[in-house]
């Protein structure tokens, strides 16, 4: 009975989003006209009632004591060995999930309506978002790979959408394309991932392939650690599916142009929920990802890679948006880094806590655009703390939990992760990691110093409204507060380390490092802020150049379109006109050449008709003759 | 002698070929044909199938001949072609001819001025008309048929296509 | 006796002067007395054939190649005096335009 | 009841034509009355269809013809022909209420032509006599050649004799494999005979099954199509009207998907499975050569044509992978890529309409002038990409995990196809739709059109998310199919 109840909450979490979409979807297409307020109360409606249920849930599920629990619906395709049902699965994880999705989204969706109130396509703009979280929950209550397929496609389908929004830009389009091709690159490596699951191990049920691979592929201790087996390969591609998804290196390079987007978007799906389902599908199966150090390896040198590329690159950008794009990029890093020491709960920590204070700062860069104008260049902003304080307030408190200064909700999760990798004895990773927090701090502050300190430049125009100020008020405190709630997440895996272990006295030093180095850098940004040495242009710096680079996020963009966008599309435009059918044409152009030389027989002289026909004469009876 | 005969024949109709297909003037050229057909026919009788060559110099000597005659005259009429028919006349024009017409007299007198070197010459019994008749008439009676049908389509076609279209098609 | 050889030699070289005119010459009347002419050669081959062996079917080939000819210079000179009245000539050459 | 189904569609097309001397706008009625009734015969089959029992066939009939020859008028329906027939008369109801507007020019006789070819795309789905199957496949495709000489766009007649030429190609090499196959069969057992059922008792010689079985399977492939032999695809769709466009795509390349599982596969066990993975790799090549030309198209009918190709790769894929996840796979693709290409042609025609191009280059900016029409568009686009959830998915999901097993290789090329369609897709999304508008303002669809599109959608959900009843009546077809080849 309680399974009922349970499963019908569930339920309905995700479909009162869609239903929400669908119903607006129809009015749309059958020009039925609703009021902006209507649009409103149903979106925004059905959105807060699906965060109340995920409250719900959460209240039912605390009976089951951190027991996972699955329930199926109906069921979906059967033919043979292939069982799929559309079923979920509730563990604390896809609670902690399904938690930050309805509730981000809830605030985001209650800031939406202030930010887009002026928009033309203020119904589509909130179909499309209702969209997307009924696929991001499907995504992560899914017990199936094809289910979570499903969601995984949808979510980057309204991502497409959602970037693309303001159409009328073609530079918008050409970003929502590079964002779905890219990670339909990704997704190609995920379906992979999961034809070749399925082959091995004739299952497509989430912990049923876990279970069968843990029987299967036993962890060796004696065999050669970094080996390429199945699991190794399986695990690979599912990495590969997760590096699309969440913009990592080298498939990173679509989420900065994502920020076409508007900006309510940019906070919900390109930092909050959707960018993360990468750390999620990798915190999901992290069973099979245990039985493969070489995938592991694979994942924290990934994360490693992107931390430092993504954070190098936000030093230097001018657009806002752009900033906090990289630093998203480099945040999930950190959550790769973890997810490969293995340190499953850290990522998920961090992810929460990341979803709280990226969500606040995306927003509030948001309520600082919606009041400029529309100005993203942070070099024509300066000295607003004073005309916004309450944006100010926000930003200050985001960038402070982005640094991960002490006591914000960042702190604990970065230490949290910092921490295990010691634990792991990944010393390089450790460094690199410390490295990418002094790096972090040093742009989050930047940041803020170049929008909130120094001369006035701007002058806001508009007052927020009260939808705006509710959601950034709420984000504010979770991200101040949102990190002391980590007890909680300590039932999301079995094995690994334990959150917030006992800290030793070995590691002290090192912690009160990690305490150090965000404050270094705030101080050491604050001196070259007070000498005006941050400077848009290239020519100020001893090596423009290497800025340049940075600038361009090391030229990897430019060095994808050179080695697969244009051979590409100069291999389309050199065969357009299909050299196949141009073979058939070939053979049209044979017969008509020989139609035309046969015409020249045929040409009417009675006596060359004569003259021809004696000789065919001659031909064939001399041949008749000689062949005899 | 029959081989003399023959190659003498022979040797006219060819030659009388040759001219004919070498004459600028029609009428010139149908005179040397006629001169042909009769060499032929006496060829015919020496392979002693008189029936033969009698029809040969009925029919194509006489009649066929008749009808070339006939259009070469039709298409050169009026006054221009009257004029220059007058200009072109010259007896001696007609001298091959009437030599080699006179070669074949003379062959034609030297067999019948004897009957018996007539019957001689014919070592090949001679196949008489009868012998013709009756089984033209047995066993080839279809081909007469169709004989008869081509005759009456050519017949039919040539008044068809001669006609003058009154209706001024062109 | 005739020589075999001589009569088949003499057929072909009738033959060979009516074809002569039919390719040389370019006036139809012409074409139409060659095309007798080769028509003769054949019967001369049927006839001694016929008498070589003695055989009353050379002599019958010989009628039907004569109805043959009869019929094919009614027809051909209808087409020629069509063909003058047309076009006042009766080059061949000119006809070529009949094929387009 | 097959036969009345037929002769219902033949009455109704000779009706239509004589009554176009009434009045011009009653063909089109009587179309739909005919395709509606056409339904009647059929319930019995539908309602007895859910609860197989077992039986070959749903129900089969034979009616004497040319007797000399054993020639009979055997029409058969198992799960397989029911939803293809199904298929068709739902894309016929579609092609006529696309040409409502469109043909005004000797209409009666367009839709002659029209019931005509569905007649013959009908009578080619139930026929299982060999000579039978190739009369109903000509019937097919010479009202076709018809419609697109007649009723096509500016070059048109290229491209109705090229698609004649290719298809009645494909038809000859059929015919001959006919004759071959029935007089093998005919020495071993001395008994003449064009039923399929007999025939597939009949075991061929190696060799010659080899030879007999390329026959079929080029005609199939030239009809499906499958590269070396696609050209005449795009010209033609690109060359017929929209309502044969719709029944090109929806229905006519469906007859060569048929074709194979019908005939090649079961006829042919052994010497389908040497060529297998030629096949494969043909079909991978396929599927990617489609995806790259698609991308490099201007023209909106083209891109569609060769996504189509596309495809029709992975219902290829599907046929020769030979299990039984990837033959209802192949199936599934074959309902659902008729669905939606017939739904895209649609659209794509409502736009030429409207503003008499395809070219992407001159359209743009769609949304803001037409945006229902742009949403809808917008959803088969996504739908012909592989969106998960609705049809194509399915199909393509199904071929592909069915397939992995025997071709790991080629399988992951073919995932790589999956790319390729999100690339197409999205840039007749990006040109047509988005972008600064470049056109002037027009009347949106109408209900007409969006009763017809909304259905269409929601077949796609449907079969996306509901699939099992399609699988099911699909599965004794497939058992049939996949038993055979693994013997």
């Amino acid at each position: 009975m309680q399974d009922h109840y349970l499963a019908n909450l569930l339920m309905l979490v995700v479909l009162l989003p869609l239903f929400s979409a669908c119903l607006l979807m129809l009015s749309a297409l059958f020009s039925v006209k609703l009021s902006k307020t209507s649009v409103t109360l149903l979106a925004v409606g059905c959105m807060a009632l699906a965060a109340i249920l995920v409250l719900l849930v959460g209240i039912e599920y605390s009976d089951y004591a951190g027991q996972s629990f699955s329930y199926r619906y109906a069921n979906w395709i059967e033919i043979g060995q292939l069982r799929l049902s559309f079923g979920f699965y509730l563990d604390p994880l896809s609670l902690v999930m399904i938690a930050i999705v309805t509730g981000v989204g809830f605030l985001i969706h209650l800031f939406s309506i202030g930010f887009m109130q002026q928009d033309a396509d203020f119904q589509r703009f909130f179909i499309y978002l209702n969209l997307f979280i009924s696929a991001m929950l499907t995504l992560v209550l899914a017990d199936n790979l094809l289910l979570l397929f499903l969601g995984w496609e949808g979510v980057g389908l309204c991502s497409y959408l959602l970037i693309g929004f303001w159409h009328q830009q073609p530079a918008n389009i050409l970003a929502a394309n590079k964002a779905f091709i890219m990670t339909r690159i990704g997704d190609a490596a995920l379906a992979i991932a999961l034809l070749l699951l399925f082959l091995l191990l004739g299952s497509l049920n989430i912990q049923e392939i876990q279970l069968k691979a843990v029987q299967l592929w036993p962890l060796d201790d004696n065999a050669s650690q970094y080996r390429l087996d199945w699991v190794s390969i399986c695990a690979l591609l599912l990495l590969a599916g997760a590096i699309g998804k969440s913009g990592q290196f080298p498939l990173h390079t679509w989420l900065p142009d994502a920020m076409a987007g508007p900006t309510p978007v940019s906070a919900l799906i390109h930092a909050a929920t959707m960018v993360t389902a990468g750390v999620y599908l990798i915190a999901r199966f992290y069973q099979l990802f245990n039985l493969s150090p070489l995938a592991m390896l694979a994942v924290a040198s990934i994360g490693a890679i992107t931390l430092i590329l993504a954070a190098t690159a936000a030093l230097v950008q001018s657009d806002l948006k752009r900033i906090l794009a990289y630093s998203t990029i480099s945040q999930i890093g950190y959550m790769f880094l973890a997810l490969g020491a293995g340190a499953y709960s850290a990522a998920v920590f961090h992810l929460m806590t990341h979803a709280f204070f990226k969500a606040l700062l995306f927003l509030s860069a948001g309520a600082l655009v919606y009041s400029l104008g529309h100005q993203q260049n942070i070099f024509r902003m300066g000295g607003l703390a004073k005309k916004t304080p309450f944006i100010c307030a926000c930003f200050l408190a985001g960038c402070a939990a982005l640094s991960a200064l002490p006591f914000m909700s960042g702190y604990f999760s970065k230490d949290f992760i910092l921490e295990s990798l010691l634990q792991q004895q990944m010393y390089g990773f450790w460094a690199i990691a410390i490295i990418g927090a002094f790096i972090t701090a040093f742009y989050s502050f930047r940041l803020f110093f170049l929008i909130f300190c120094g001369d006035c430049q701007l002058n806001p125009d508009k007052k927020l409204p009260t939808s705006m100020i509710i959601p950034l008020a709420l984000l504010l405190l979770l991200s101040v507060f949102g990190g002391i709630m980590p007890a909680v997440l300590n039932v999301l895996f079995e094995g690994g380390p334990a959150l917030l272990a006992s800290v030793t006295n070995d590691s002290l030093a090192l912690h009160l490092l990690t305490i150090a180095t965000p404050i270094s850098a705030v101080l050491l940004c604050w001196l070259i802020f007070r000498k005006h040495s941050f400077s848009e242009r290239f020519n100020s710096s001893l090596t423009p150049r290497f800025k340049y680079l940075l600038f361009m996020g090391w030229g990897i963009d430019r060095l994808q379109e050179k080695i697969f966008t244009q051979p590409f599309i100069r291999l389309c435009q050199a065969n357009k006109n299909d050299f196949i059918d141009r073979l058939s044409q070939l053979l049209s152009h044979i017969s008509q050449y020989g139609h035309r030389q046969l015409q020249r027989l045929q040409n009417g002289k009675l006596r060359w008709y004569a003259a021809s026909l004696i000789l065919s004469a001659i031909v064939a009876l001399l041949s008749i003759v000689l062949l005899r | 002698m029959i081989n003399l005969l023959f190659y003498l024949a022979a040797t006219v109709a060819l030659m009388a070929a040759i001219l004919t297909v070498t004459r600028h003037n029609a009428v010139h050229a149908l005179l040397y044909l006629i001169v042909t057909m009769l060499a032929i026919s006496l060829i015919f009788f020496l392979f002693g199938a008189p029936f033969a060559a009698a029809l040969q110099i009925i029919v194509y000597a006489g009649a066929i001949m008749v009808l070339f005659v006939f259009v070469t005259m039709m298409l050169h009429q009026g006054e221009l072609s009257t004029r220059q028919e007058a200009q072109l006349y010259r007896p001696s024009q007609s001298l091959g001819a009437i030599v080699l017409s006179l070669i074949l007299l003379l062959e034609v007198v030297y067999l019948l001025s004897v009957p018996e070197r007539w019957l001689s010459s014919q070592q090949m019994t001679p196949i008489s008309a009868k012998q013709i008749g009756i089984t033209l008439y047995s066993s080839y009676i279809l081909l007469v048929e169709i004989a008869a049908l081509l005759l009456l389509t050519a017949l039919i076609g040539a008044f068809h296509i001669a006609r003058r279209h009154q209706e001024g098609a062109s | 006796m005739i020589n075999p050889q001589s009569v088949v030699l003499f057929s072909l070289a009738l033959f060979c002067i009516g074809i002569y005119g039919v390719l040389v010459r370019r006036n139809l009347l012409f074409i139409l007395i060659s095309i007798e002419i080769m028509l003769n050669a054949v019967a001369v081959l049927f006839i001694a054939a016929g008498s070589y062996h003695d055989h009353v079917d050379g002599q019958l080939m010989y009628l039907f190649i004569l109805t043959l000819a009869a019929s094919e210079v009614a027809v051909g000179l209808g087409l020629i005096i069509q063909m003058y009245r047309r076009s006042l000539s009766l080059d061949v050459d000119q006809l070529s335009h009949l094929h387009d | 009841m097959l036969l009345e189904l037929i002769v219902i569609l033949l009455l109704g097309a000779v009706i239509a034509w004589i009554s176009d001397s009434i009045d011009n706008r009653l063909p089109k009625w009587i179309a739909v009355i005919s395709l509606l009734s056409s339904l009647y015969p059929l319930h019995p089959i539908i309602m007895a269809g859910s609860s197989s029992d077992g039986q070959a066939w749903l129900v089969s009939e034979s009616y004497p013809w040319i007797e000399r020859f054993n020639i009979s008028l055997y029409l058969a329906l198992d799960g397989l022909s029911l939803l293809l027939v199904l298929l068709s008369l739902l894309m016929g109801l579609v092609a006529v209420l696309c040409a409502w507007k469109e043909i005004s020019f000797r209409s009666g006789f367009f839709y002659f032509n029209l019931l005509c070819s569905l007649a013959g795309t009908i009578g080619v789905f139930c026929a299982l006599d060999l000579f039978l199957f190739f009369v109903f496949w000509e019937i097919m495709l010479v009202p076709m050649y018809l419609l697109i000489a007649i009723w096509g766009y500016e070059n048109r007649r290229y491209a109705a004799i090229k698609f004649f030429l290719f298809t009645q190609a494909g038809g000859l090499l059929m015919l001959l494999s006919i004759c071959a196959l029935v007089l093998l069969h005919y020495q071993n057992s001395g008994e003449l005979t064009f039923n399929y059922d007999q025939l597939l008792q009949h075991q061929l010689s190696e060799s010659s099954a080899f030879w007999v079985m390329l026959g079929f399977f080029i005609a199939f492939i030239i009809k499906l199509p499958i590269v070396p032999f696609h050209n005449w695809l795009p010209d033609a769709h690109t060359q017929a009207p929209t309502a044969v466009s719709v029944i090109l795509a929806a229905i006519l390349l469906k007859t060569g998907g048929y074709g194979l599982l019908r005939f090649v596969l079961p006829l042919f066990p052994s010497a389908s499975a040497e060529i297998a993975p030629y096949v494969m790799a043909l079909a991978a090549f396929s599927i990617i050569y489609g995806g790259l030309m698609a991308f490099s198209q201007q023209d909106l009918k083209r891109l569609v044509a060769y996504s189509s190709i596309s495809h029709m790769g992975f219902v290829l894929f599907g046929c020769y992978a030979m299990t039984q996840i990837a033959t209802h796979g192949a199936i599934m693709q074959m309902l659902a890529h008729g669905v939606s290409s017939a739904a895209l042609f649609a659209l794509v025609g409502a736009i030429q309409y409207r503003y008499h191009t395809r070219d992407l280059n001159q359209l743009g900016g769609l949304w803001l002038r037409l945006p229902k029409l742009s949403a809808l568009l917008l959803f088969f686009v996504v739908a012909s990409l592989g969106l998960p959830g609705l049809g194509n998915f399915i199909g393509e999901f199904l071929v592909l995990i069915g397939s992995f097993s025997a071709m790991p290789k080629l399988t992951i090329i073919a995932v790589c196809g999956l790319i390729l369609a999100a690339i197409y897709g999205l840039k007749i999304a990006q040109k047509a739709l988005f972008g600064p508008v470049k056109l002037a303002p027009c009347a949106d669809v109408d209900r007409r059109e969006m009763a017809m599109f909304v259905g269409l959608a929601l077949l796609l959900l449907w079969m996306g998310l509901h699939p099992q009843p399609l699988l099911d009546l699909a599965q004794q077809s497939v058992n049939l199919i996949t038993v055979g080849v693994e013997l």
